[in-house]
């Protein structure tokens, strides 16, 4: 099925979501928003999402530290976050590079990582740009990491890392990615070259698959008009008809 | 914090914030004091620890590239889709401001610690990260109820900021300030010594008088004085009333880029008279 | 703690709370679910351990006459005006019912931390007093936060109930339940396991969809079955909807005196159809 | 001036709280409510008062939680305690009497005294019935003790004992009451009789000042009509006729 790049990304994630039954989706995230609401479409049984960017696209009514307490309640089952960058044993840095405090780049910060991290059973990394700048062999600063030692509460973690390339599952035991599926397009010499750290993967990867007809119409149909009301940006340049309300 | 709630104009609102003080700041969906901020840039405010709760964008970058922050304690500093905050961004870089960088749970746990009296408040997570490494203040103990042979759990000491300062949607004449969902709002002012608003608007009645609106309601017993600023979020926007400017953002985001450029968007914007509605 | 919230009878309701199971109850003043412990009391629940938040009245002493109750956690069980709690204070004489002794802020204190997902939290006084020294599953630690040499500090564990129970003014017919000002229902239903909540009546509309009411509203999300009870906290009286059946709670206090005036006034308030409105 | 027995204790209450800026009242408490209202009528400066009796009564918007944290944040200044026993040393027993846990007579529980006894820095001890029953040497449960060791943090507890009887003191340095005033009718010879525990007194102590003609007419005028909103029973008891709204 012929789809753009965004429409596989969200397709692929909302396959990683399946059985979910609340997934929270942080700020200044489209494409995973549109992946949870998709995958909410989808299901069978109830599915919750909590879009923290949108003002009425949550439910939380005590503040946002009601979803740091929800998470440890164990009412989020999924969650996403980036990575300024990302090494091999999912450790994930959001603050900057070079030596911490005086970075040579700064990013905003850790946000709620650090704590998520260790509480949301399904944590997916998601950056679309795969790139040695990004996918590094050690992060410079670790935002939050990606295994702990066995005497740590931990109750969640990284599954998968999606990019705009490939998509890997974690292997929390051996602390290792495994690549999965390449997108269509894209090869694993260019994959293995574009990535900064090791990971495990098959001679011959599967390809990602991309969205059947009938989930590209509920992309495109009530994933988009709902996305926009978070996203209008992003969903009028990827969703350039969303078809009538 | 037990007197009467003070009916103030933004200069005097600016002028309740002493040089040096800790400021807590609000997420800048959670309304962010703008009109506020401007003022304090104004009247030359200097030395300030800035606490955001648990994030910034605006504000705080402003603040910084004013000269009016020493340290800043934080979960994150952005413009959100109009970038990384330049100001913030090249003040860490030059070692210019001293940045205290937290996770969003934490800013939380050490503020209720502070609504609760408590020396501390305990969290999960966030052990094994940097974040935890670099922060000498933050301890790490042995859970004493742990039925494991050992439990590190992280404890977070009371954050207790002098004065807090946010944007409301309204107040009323005693004081009394609608604060909706944003429970977060509660928190800051129950830690804070003082709590400084702005509101869209000044209304009749005792918002505490029906239940429907005392449920969102923080009392003045928190509140020491409140100022009158109608879009007072602006450029940020503010809940369903008005949406972020993004050409004055992008444009922010473009100038500030450089100190010069800063110092333009500053005279423009800060040392002019607050943006009338409707712009 | 997922699924979509059920409408329920209050009979099936009862039949939500297996016997031997944690069960918070709040304060009379907060929502009293009286129709919903009748409805226990004809089911014949046993053995439940009874989470009082923080103390609870009419109840909580029904529910230990009618044998339905191992354990009570509580602050503080009494009629109020009407006096002691009569089938309590018998069954602690007689020792057929075991007390947790506590006091308020540290029951709520052991809900938020299981609200937070944490193995405790601290709270400040307490120490010195008998209420700490019968309790042997506190613990005092010295505060690794303190500037002096010593700084005991108690630490309280977790309180999660498998299930909470009350009774509130409306729901929507999503589960979203209006709690108004009575913020603590909010950190019984975070704490607990399941929720279940009684309401005056069922409303059309979305409570979340204006701020307004979403303020004072417990979402679905935490809200595992509702059932409409009219005057469902009588004879206890219910926020300004209807003031205590004096005359029932005084009637209560003469005859639960005795075990028998008590399974008296069973049979004809309990295994009875629930009071028509207007009585 | 002639009054009844509760004036002269809300009287004597209210001239306890002066100075005050925030002042709670729990349960079951029409006289020290009365006081309060009686004291805010009086303050040149802004004073509140907090029913926690009273739906509309006080300004708790996040449930009763609220009182305790406020308490800790020092936004309290005045509470008031009872006890089924007080002793000499301010320790005060709301458990009941004989061996705990199956004490031969039980009471309520220690409510949130345990608590409040060590933050509110004005805490007046009230009970109108003034006997050795009560008032004892050493109480069988201390739901809250009157002094702490130096290692203990405290900000408050015990000022005053105000009785059917008397008013005394509390000298936390010394651990002991010091009795001010008898009540109008009453004498020292029948005070110690009637108290369990050993106390300080001068060999003719004062008489509690009764209400003022003003005072008198604040407590039967708005202090009646606002205390009968919580209290209805009460205020018609006491206030019989509490004058035209």
């Amino acid at each position: 099925m012929d789809c753009r790049p965004e429409e596989l990304l969200i397709a692929a994630i909302a396959r990683l979501l399946r059985g979910c039954r609340n997934i929270a989706v942080g700020v200044s995230s489209p494409i995973p928003g549109s992946a949870a609401l998709l995958a909410r479409a989808e299901s069978e049984t109830p599915l919750r999402v909590e879009l923290l960017e949108s003002l009425d696209g949550n439910s939380f009514t005590r503040g946002s530290v009601e979803l740091f307490d929800r998470a440890a309640q164990g009412r989020i089952d999924a969650f996403f976050l980036g990575g300024g960058q990302i090494d091999g044993e999912a450790n994930i840095n959001l603050i900057g590079t070079g030596d911490y405090p005086r970075t040579a780049v700064r990013w905003p910060g850790s946000f709620g990582s650090a704590y998520l991290y260790f509480l949301v059973p399904r944590v997916i990394l998601f950056r679309e740009e795969h790139s040695r700048r990004v996918l590094v062999p050690k992060v410079d600063f670790v935002s939050a990491p990606g295994a702990s030692a066995p005497e740590v509460y931990r109750r969640g973690g990284p599954t998968a890392l999606v990019t705009g390339k490939a998509l890997f599952r974690f292997d929390a035991d051996r602390r290792r990615f495994r690549l999965e599926s390449l997108h269509p397009g894209h090869d694993l010499a260019d994959v293995l070259e574009t990535t900064g750290f090791d990971f495990d993967h098959d001679p011959a990867p599967a390809t990602t698959t991309g969205p059947d007809a009938a989930t590209l119409e509920m992309i495109r149909g009530p994933v988009a008009r709902e996305i926009a009301k978070a996203y209008p940006k992003f969903a009028a340049r990827v969703f350039p008809s969303p078809g009538p309300g | 914090m037990t007197d009467s709630c003070l009916f103030l104009s933004l200069d005097e609102l600016a002028a309740q914030v002493p040089d040096g003080v800790s400021l807590a700041l609000p997420k800048d969906s959670a309304g962010a004091p703008m009109a506020a901020v401007r003022a304090l840039v104004r009247r030359g405010a200097k030395d300030l620890h800035l606490i955001n709760v648990p994030t910034s964008g605006l504000a705080t970058d402003i603040l910084i590239g004013a000269g009016a922050a020493r340290l800043v304690e934080t979960s994150g500093v952005s413009l959100g889709e109009f970038g990384g905050a330049p100001r913030f961004n090249a003040a860490v870089k030059a070692g210019a401001v001293r940045v205290r960088d937290a996770t969003c749970p934490a800013i939380y746990a050490g503020l209720q610690a502070a609504e609760k009296g408590l020396p501390f408040m305990p969290l999960r997570g966030v052990i094994g990260s940097d974040v935890l490494a670099f922060r000498d203040d933050w301890k790490v103990i042995d859970n004493p109820f742990a039925e494991a042979a050992e439990d590190p759990l992280l404890l977070l000491p009371a954050i207790r900021p002098e004065v807090a300062l946010f944007h409301a949607r309204r107040a009323d004449r005693l004081g009394n300030v609608w604060i909706g969902v944003q429970g977060e709002l509660a928190i800051m002012a129950h830690a804070a010594e003082r709590t400084l608003v702005t509101v869209e608007e000044v209304v009749e009645g005792d918002l505490m008088a029906r239940e429907e609106s005392a449920a969102g309601t923080l009392p003045e017993v928190y509140v020491s004085a409140v100022a009158e600023a109608p879009r007072g979020a602006w450029p940020s926007g503010f809940l369903d009333l008005y949406p972020t400017d993004e050409a004055e953002l992008a444009d922010y985001a473009r100038l500030a880029r450089s100190a010069e450029g800063f110092a333009a968007y500053l005279e423009r914007g800060c040392t002019a008279p607050a943006p009338a509605a409707g712009r």
